[in-house]
């Protein structure tokens, strides 16, 4: 079959085999929408983020049975390889959704404490945004990848503006939207010159193309590489496009926030890796020396730009740009051998990173919002004393910091254990020593916390100190937080043998 | 009979126009066009490639309807985020957004 | 059973953090009773190992396993296995009851800590159990984490117990000893991936690398490798034994913790290091080691001479007894460059010796401080009189520490310079320089203390109560018998050190 | 007995456990009955033990196992030789005199039994030391009474001059001690073994393991660094400045350690370990040497110093110079009797000086004493016999001795050595006579009070100098005519045959005692009859040797300015460096990642225009490089 040329009828049973998840999400999105036109003002804040839930957990069912499709029927496709149905689409998709299932959960909070938020609205966009995540990790064609990438972005630009009457949120949004919308344009410009020496928009015919073509076209097939790198590097906060993150971050609302730091930076990983490695893979070996010195000075100056840092959550930005380093390097190992085995390895090392990485920015942003809010400023000051206001929103924040320290027993330790290894086994010894010396000048800010956490007095010894509540929402992200942080660190054969369980692609 | 290179030039220069614009305009309209620019400079190559390409083909020009729709709908969340801003601040010069910063 | 025994030795201080975190905080005695308790525990076990050790085997006893995690892929298509892994041999024996005799005295010792009691018990056994884990694990994964265990309640005993520049020793500390680890890590790694070129499994059991590494072929695992491996080895040991130049932390960190964590610091865990050392550098990498036996004697001796010129000159007690412990341990690196018989006895000797001169300095520092409210030799004088018991103990010290005869100090230095002499005997001759100045400083400084007449201010002081009577004197007790009658240690690490310089010749 | 020779340190240790048991509640009487009792013991013994080595020569060394090292063994025991045994009577004699002495010296101090205590742990130690049989074990021990003599110099805690001079003793005789360690850890990684016996066949073969160095040169080696052990120890030149200063004990002290016993120990060490010096001419004579100048050295020194203790300090280093002069032209026995001698006529001295002290209370200073004859006749008589045994003055001990010392430099034909023998000798005469007319004769120059107080000293204090005054005279018969030079017998038993008596010289008994008579009438003239004025010597002519002489050529200032200020500088720059370099560096690195912190926080200044700029020239700087990379476009 010509797949450039030649038509293909689909039919609702071939969308709903492939976009199962997809679908739902929109439909639920739209039925969102038009109850909010249809029921009161008041039912519908109240009642949207449930629909919200149900649907968002109805998604995971979904692209748990997937899994199970993929297993038995083999990975599907739909019109032409313009979207795929495989592990690696649905492993990332579960990642997608559950940020997005705790973000709403933590949103509940949110929209209680903040009557002016619209609350219909945020949550179908939170939907959409999620769909278009979703499309990125399953989309194999640059065409779907750029819309997905624009649906979530898109999204994302309304949900950091939502805070209504917010200045910040609304200064955020626009810093986001200019930024976001170059690298649009950078990401579009560099497609169109991919396109214009393969002629081809599906990306494993498009791959297949630019290994022909490499030797005669190298500059301009490796300026379109470095111009969708440079794009896709300022979805994903890689140094130095980095910098609207932490202005985005603090205007953002906590739930956003989360929000942007887990789904969106990991679809941006599932659409970087689904590119490159179909794309690219036969010239990873000259290309992945960018991606190197991306890793490296994003580990080096995510970590010490922290340092500075008074603001937690700006902190948690600079943070979370330094773990966007560690990500990217399971992609530049495979510059060192794209074997089956290799490619596995860096998949699950990514995979298994997010997932922890998930699960700690979660538990961290639900316990900063509680805290911050109590104290009304967003200052590492704010969390003076919490071991003595709440002992176990003390635990709980030390453990999130610690996992995203790299302390031992926690997902973030393993996650980053497994990136080395999988450094280590490519030989790239000096990256993997990167990995962890930035992790220990990141001890400076990440205990400048716990500090705070512990040693600090809010009050004289002896008085009583007000106790810091939590609300079951958050208090249930907490221990979602916990339960997955802590797992992942002492069991994580628990993720690791699903992982090896895959059929990543086809 | 225009070449290839006539028409990625002109991309090429409408991109830099773009770009310079975005990040010299202190209104935020001008920024929100000059971006649309960028993308319109993206969509010229695309339709040149798939007139003039290598391997001319369809995609380019479906390709480039799917990115003036995404380019509408931005610009559209742009100007609405530009109205919260204005509401918010009074002021639409990119230079006084600064509320956030160290 | 008896193959638990070294489980409940680690997790018996991990279970009493868990309690002491339920204790009512106003209950202060409670936390400390369990604490007490929980190390008094964990002591006589230590003891029970000893007394069930059979001192003729060279290999591991007490052997404990349980698959833990299971990395499949990880190199060359191979699953790297990580066992809970414990055991213990005549070389870590001496290490883990020197860790057992420290940790409950230095709990003992801390009776004087006032300020957030709970707590300050709490990280304490959470130290010690990273303290214990290090020197009874035997998977190399297992030992990292300990070893990160450590530096949590470290930067916070620091941090909040500590003198008046705490908040900067105290991440000195942490970022320090952090960015060792992280080359421990790469090192360890690197060991287990060669190993299992040789092997064909991946293992992180020390004892299992060990084994490929002696019968690997060179041309498998070539020279240049070992060597290159012990040079990322021997800097993490540099930092983690505080040796010149990367010894700046310890002075800082002895003068800025409370007594009680400055005995745990350097009785136990300046330790690992030489652990380290002997375990990873002797008993994997021999080759390395001898390659690299002139520079590691050359550094051994420029920290012998180097620190003990620098103890000289100091004001303060806490920071002259780190000095002199960096140049004590510069006798170990000489010994262990030696790579024979006497000197590597020589360098164990003396990593436990100094430990216990360490504890029993540290100890009477504290309690000399905590009488006359300060460490600054020039401020004290004339202690004999008010404190003469406390004065004698400290004399006794002094002396163990400078070599006497009759204590341990004498019997690791004779040992370590016999090995020395052997093979440098220039660089051992310098060497012998730090005996004669160590005999300055300490003498002096003690004189100061205790000599002279008595100033007005001092003259009330008391002398040492009851309680601080079992520390002294236990540890004395040990240093004389270690001193009298050698054998007692000697015996023990005999069978491994044969082990190790058999490997060396074969 | 001798199998059981280890029982003489055990009772001074079991005294010294007891003594530390008890602790300061002890009575005076009850603490000296102990320690006295168990000292005594140890001299039965130890004299049981000389006289069956006498009958039976010497013992085999008993060896128990101490510690493994991995395929070595190290041993401790002892062995009793001859040269052992007759150390152990001197020492286990001289010590219980002393303990008795200490009763009412000390009596009424806070920490007397503290006192007795380190001095019962120092005999232990001493002992110890005499029946090592290996390098190892005399180490250790060696370092022991090292130690004791530390605690016992600086007894007196609270006074800054005793820390002080305690400090120094410990520090100047460590430099020595560091020399025997290195010499006796090449000794072990050359030979295997510690064991004298196992030392003396390889050095006797020549057979080491070692292979930078020649055997020949090799023993020369060990034999110097042997011999820097005893250079401290003895207070040779130039290690001898710590022994005068130790003077700021207690006078038992000074008898007990610094005159008779652990000062010979570096005597005692290169006479047991003799073979490995008598198979190397160059130590032999570097010992010669070193020995003579000491002798004359402290002797000139001796000449001119006012406290009575420094006196008879000067003049031990002064007779332990002629020891280490004897073993260094091979005169074994002769160095062997002058230290057996010299430890009784020297603790006689030292503790006839300390009844004077006594009674004087605590005054040392001989310009203010003076005529104390008629108040002391017990003390005078036996610092007298003391001062003639010192002298050489026939029959007193001090000639036999020193009578064959002599001979055996003259007989060295080393005559630069004998001369300077000769001139020690007038001067040693020549100043405890000075000492003892300044103190004994005359008028009293002290204050009125503190004569009307002087007195005699009790039996307790007396008795004491009885014996040693019995034994300064009589212990020089054991290596004369009279006994048939019955001490080089039993000495050269054990199968040592070095120095046997050399040939007599006959002018050589009237030339040394003239030459003492010489110091003495010269002494007695200045200071008896005054008919010469040693002030005006002093300020006229020979003003700058006796300023030379009165500040001990200086040595301590020479010390002070060239070694230990020198030493404490390097300390400080390099704490200098320490601090501002080697952990500037880390806080620059520190502070420059902080500053760099600073540096991106800042560049983070709000303008999304900005972001936008970096981001476009971080794009712009990755094409070019990456352009670059690939060798342009084409």
């Amino acid at each position: 079959m010509n797949l450039t040329t030649g038509f293909t009828t689909i039919t609702f049973s071939d969308v709903w085999h492939v976009m199962a998840p997809e679908l739902i999400m929109i439909l639920a999105g739209f039925a969102i929408l038009l109850f909010d036109l249809f029921v009161s003002k008041g039912t519908s804040r109240r009642l949207s983020p449930w629909l919200g839930v149900v649907t968002v957990i109805v998604a995971i069912v979904l692209v748990i049975r997937n899994f199970g499709v993929v297993a038995a029927e083999g990975p599907g496709q739909l019109s032409n390889m313009l979207y795929v149905l495989d592990d690696y689409g649905n492993v990332f998709k579960l990642i997608f959704l559950f940020g997005t299932l705790f973000t709403l959960i933590m949103s509940i909070d949110f929209f209680k404490k903040n009557p002016l938020v619209a609350v219909p609205e945020y949550t179908y966009l939170l939907l959409f945004g999620t769909v278009g995540a979703m499309t990125m990790a399953s989309a194999f064609d640059l065409i779907t990848l750029f819309v997905g990438l624009e649906i979530l972005s898109i999204s994302s630009y309304i949900l950091v503006a939502m805070r209504k009457g917010n200045s910040k949120a609304t200064e955020g949004a626009m810093k986001y939207l200019v930024i976001g919308s170059i690298a649009s344009a950078f990401v579009l410009y560099g497609m169109s010159f991919i396109y214009g020496i393969t002629g081809q928009t599906n990306i494993a015919l498009g791959g297949q193309m630019i290994a022909q073509m490499w030797m005669e076209m190298q500059p301009v097939l490796l300026l379109g590489f470095l111009l969708m790198l440079v794009g896709f590097g300022v979805k994903i906060s890689l140094v130095p496009f980095h910098q609207w993150a932490p202005d985005t971050y603090e205007g953002a609302a906590n739930p956003i926030t989360s929000f942007l730091a887990v789904v969106s930076k990991a679809a941006g990983f599932a659409l970087i890796i689904r590119t490159f490695i179909w794309g690219f893979a036969r010239e990873f070996g000259e290309l992945y020396i960018y991606l190197a010195i991306f890793a490296a000075l994003t580990m080096i100056v995510g970590n010490v730009a922290a340092l500075a840092q008074k603001n937690i959550k700006r902190l948690l930005a600079y943070s979370s740009v330094a773990q966007a380093g560690y990500l990217l390097i399971p992609l530049v190992t495979l510059g060192k051998g794209t074997n089956e085995h290799n490619i596995w390895l860096a998949l699950g090392e990514t995979v298994f990173y997010l997932a922890g990485y998930l699960f700690m920015t979660m538990g961290a942003f639900a316990v900063l919002t509680a805290v911050t809010r109590e104290a009304g400023n967003e200052t590492i000051d704010a969390f003076r004393g919490l071991y003595k206001r709440s002992p176990f929103q003390a635990v709980a924040m030390s453990v999130f910091l610690l996992s995203m320290a790299g302390m031992p027993i926690t997902a973030g330790f393993f996650g980053k254990f497994y990136i080395f290894l999988g450094a280590i086994n490519t030989g790239l010894y000096w990256l993997a020593a990167l990995l962890f010396v930035t992790s220990a000048i990141a001890f400076y800010y990440y205990f400048g916390v716990l500090k705070a956490i512990f040693a600090g007095e809010t009050s004289e010894e002896g008085t009583a100190v007000p106790k810091l509540g939590l609300p079951w929402s958050l208090n249930l992200i907490v221990w979602i937080g916990l339960i997955g942080t802590v797992g992942l660190g002492v069991f994580p054969n628990l993720f690791l043998d699903v992982l090896n369980g895959l059929h990543w692609f086809g | 009979m225009l070449s290839v290179e006539q028409f990625l030039t002109l991309a090429a220069i409408l991109f830099c126009i773009g770009l310079y614009g975005a990040l010299t305009k202190r209104n935020i309209i001008i920024v929100l066009v000059s971006i649309e620019l960028m993308l319109n400079a993206a969509n010229i190559n695309l339709l040149t490639f798939a007139r003039f390409g290598l391997v001319p083909a369809i995609n380019g020009q479906v390709f480039t309807l799917f990115a003036m729709t995404i380019a509408a709908a931005e610009l559209a969340v742009g100007l609405a985020i530009l109205i919260a801003l204005y509401r918010n601040r009074n002021t639409s010069d990119v230079r006084d957004q600064d509320l956030m910063k160290w | 059973m008896t193959g638990n025994l070294l489980t409940f030795i680690v997790l018996l201080p991990l279970i009493a953090a868990l309690i002491i975190g339920f204790v009512p905080r106003s209950n202060q005695g409670q936390a400390r009773a369990v604490a007490l308790i929980a190390t008094a525990l964990s002591l006589l076990l230590s003891i029970f190992v000893y007394a069930g050790f059979d001192q003729d085997l060279a290999g591991m006893q007490y052997t404990t396993h349980y698959e833990w995690i299971n990395i499949a892929h990880v190199y060359q298509d191979k699953a790297l296995t990580i066992g809970f892994d414990l055991g213990i041999d005549g070389l870590s024996l001496p290490f883990l009851l020197l860790t057992g005799i420290i940790t409950f005295l230095a709990v003992l010792a801390s009776k004087n800590i006032q300020h957030r009691v709970k707590e300050y018990y709490l990280w304490v056994m959470l130290l010690v159990a990273g303290l214990y884990g290090c020197f009874v694990a035997l998977d190399l994964f297992l030992f990292f984490l300990f070893l990160e265990l450590t530096l949590i309640p470290m930067y916070f005993l620091i941090g909040i117990w500590g003198g008046d520049r705490k908040g900067a020793v105290a991440t000195k500390f942490l970022v320090y000893r952090g960015i060792a680890s992280a080359f421990v890590l790469v090192a360890f790694v690197a060991l287990a991936f060669k190993a299992a070129d040789a092997t064909g499994v991946i293992s992180m059991n020390m004892v299992n690398i060990a084994d490929a590494f002696a019968k690997a072929s060179p041309d498998l695992i070539t020279a240049a490798f070992k060597q290159g491996i012990f040079l990322v080895l021997l800097l993490a040991i540099l930092i983690e034994e505080a040796f010149f130049p990367f010894h700046t932390w310890l002075p800082d960190t002895h003068e800025q913790a409370p007594a009680a964590v400055s005995m745990l610091v350097g009785g136990v865990l300046m330790k690992i290091g030489a652990y380290l050392l002997f375990r990873i550098g002797v008993g994997i990498l021999p080759d390395a080691v001898q390659y690299f036996a002139t520079l590691i004697a050359l550094i051994g001796v420029i920290n012998i001479v180097y620190a003990a010129l620098i103890a000289m000159v100091q004001k303060d007690w806490r920071r002259l007894l780190a000095f002199s412990a960096i140049s004590h341990m510069g006798v170990v690196l000489l010994g262990v460059a030696a790579m024979n018989e006497a000197g590597l006895q020589g360098g164990i000797f003396m990593t436990i010796s100094s430990g216990l001169l360490s504890g029993l300095l540290f100890f009477l520092i504290g309690a000399i401080q905590e009488r006359t409210g300060t460490t600054m030799i020039g401020a004290l004088g004339g202690l004999s009189k008010p404190m003469p018991i406390l004065s004698g103990f400290l004399l006794a010290a002094a002396l163990g520490s400078l070599g006497l005869p009759g204590m341990s100090g004498f019997i690791s230095e004779v040992l370590a310079f016999i090995g020395a002499f052997d093979a440098f005997p220039v660089l051992a001759a310098v060497g012998t320089l730090g005996i004669i100045l160590a005999a300055v400083y300490l003498l002096w400084a003690m004189q100061r203390t205790t000599y002279g007449p008595t100033t007005a201010a001092l003259e009330g002081v008391s002398d040492a109560k009851a309680i601080e009577y079992l520390p002294m004197i236990v540890l004395t007790a040990l240093i004389l018998l270690i001193g009298i009658y050698p054998s007692i240690l000697g015996d023990l690490v005999n069978p491994t050190i044969l082990s190790y310089v058999t490997g060396i010749g074969g | 007995m001798v199998e059981y020779a280890w029982l003489v340190p055990l009772f001074p240790l079991v005294a010294y456990l007891l003594l530390f048991v008890l602790g300061r509640r002890a009575q005076e009487g009850v603490v000296t009955a102990i320690a006295v009792l168990a000292s005594l013991a140890a001299f039965v013994v130890s004299l049981m033990i000389l006289s069956e080595v006498q009958a039976n020569g010497p013992g085999a060394p008993y060896m128990f196992h101490w510690l493994t090292v991995g395929s070595y063994t190290l041993s401790m025991g002892y062995e009793v030789t001859a040269l052992n045994a007759m150390m152990l009577a001197v020492v286990t004699f001289v010590s219980t005199l002393v303990f008795l002495f200490s009763k009412s010296y000390m009596k009424g101090d806070e920490r007397f039994v503290v006192f007795y205590q380190y001095l019962s742990l120092f005999v232990f130690s001493m002992l110890g030391l005499v029946i090592s049989p290996n390098l190892l074990q005399v180490y250790i021990f060696w370092e022991l009474v090292g130690l004791c003599s530390f605690l016992l110099v600086g007894f007196w805690y609270y006074k800054p001059e005793a820390a002080a001079a305690a400090k120094k003793a410990f520090i100047v005789t460590r430099i020595g001690d560091v020399g025997l360690f290195i010499g006796i850890m090449l000794l072990f990684v050359a030979t295997g073994t510690f064991d004298y016996a196992g030392v003396f066949q390889a050095v006797e073969s020549k057979n080491f393991a070692i292979d930078w160095i020649s055997p020949e040169a090799f023993i020369t080696l060990v034999a110097i660094l042997i011999f820097i052990g005893a250079i401290g120890k003895s207070a040779q030149f130039p290690l001898h400045t710590w022994l005068p200063d130790a003077m700021e004990g207690p006078t038992p002290v000074s008898a007990l350690i610094h005159a008779a016993t652990m000062v010979a120990a570096g005597v005692y060490l290169v006479a047991r370990a003799f073979p490995i010096f008598a198979a190397s001419e160059t130590a032999l004579t570097v010992i010669a040497v070193i020995g003579g100048i000491t002798a004359i050295f402290a002797a000139l020194i001796g000449l001119t110093q006012n406290d009575i203790k420094r006196v008879v300090a000067y003049s031990t280093v002064s007779q332990l110079g002629y020891m280490v002069m004897a073993l260094g032209v091979s005169a074994y026995v002769a160095s062997v009797f002058h230290l057996m001698t010299h430890a009784f006529f020297k603790a006689l001295l030292f503790l006839a000086a300390g009844s004077v002290i006594h009674a004087l209370h605590h005054n040392q200073d001989i310009r203010s004493m003076g005529g104390l004859w008629k108040k002391m006749p017990v003390t005078g008589w036996t610092f007298l016999i003391g001062a003639l045994a010192l002298s050489g003055i026939p029959p007193f001990a001090g000639f036999w001795s020193k009578d064959e010392i002599l001979l055996g430099a003259y007989a060295s034909g080393n005559t630069l050595l004998f001369v300077i023998g000769l001139i020690a000798a007038f001067c040693t005469a020549f100043y405890i006579f000075r000492v003892f007319f300044m103190t004994f004769t005359g008028e009293f120059r002290g204050d009125k009070d503190t004569w009307d107080h002087a007195h005699e000293s009790g039996p307790v204090m007396t008795i004491p100098l009885v014996l040693l005054a019995i034994m300064a005279l009589v212990s020089g018969l054991f290596n004369s005519p009279v006994t048939d030079y019955a001490l080089a017998d039993f000495l050269q038993a054990g199968g040592l045959h070095y120095g046997a008596h050399p040939e007599h010289v006959s002018w050589m008994p009237y030339v040394a005692t003239l030459v003492a008579l010489a110091g003495i009438g010269l002494a007695y003239l200045m200071y008896k009859t005054k008919s010469i004025n040693p002030e005006r010597l002093a300020n006229g002519a020979l003003r700058p040797l006796y300023n030379l002489s009165y500040n001990k050529f200086y040595v301590d200032e020479i010390y002070h300015y060239a070694i230990v200020l020198p030493v404490v500088w390097i300390g400080r720059i390099l704490n200098f460096i320490d601090k501002w370099i080697v952990d500037g560096i880390v806080r620059l690195v520190g502070q420059g990642t902080y500053v760099g912190a600073l540096g991106l926080k800042y560049a983070q200044n709000g303008q999304v225009q900005t972001y936008g700029l970096i981001t476009v020239l971080g794009a712009v700087v990755l094409l070019g490089a990456a352009m670059y990379a690939i060798g342009g476009v084409r």
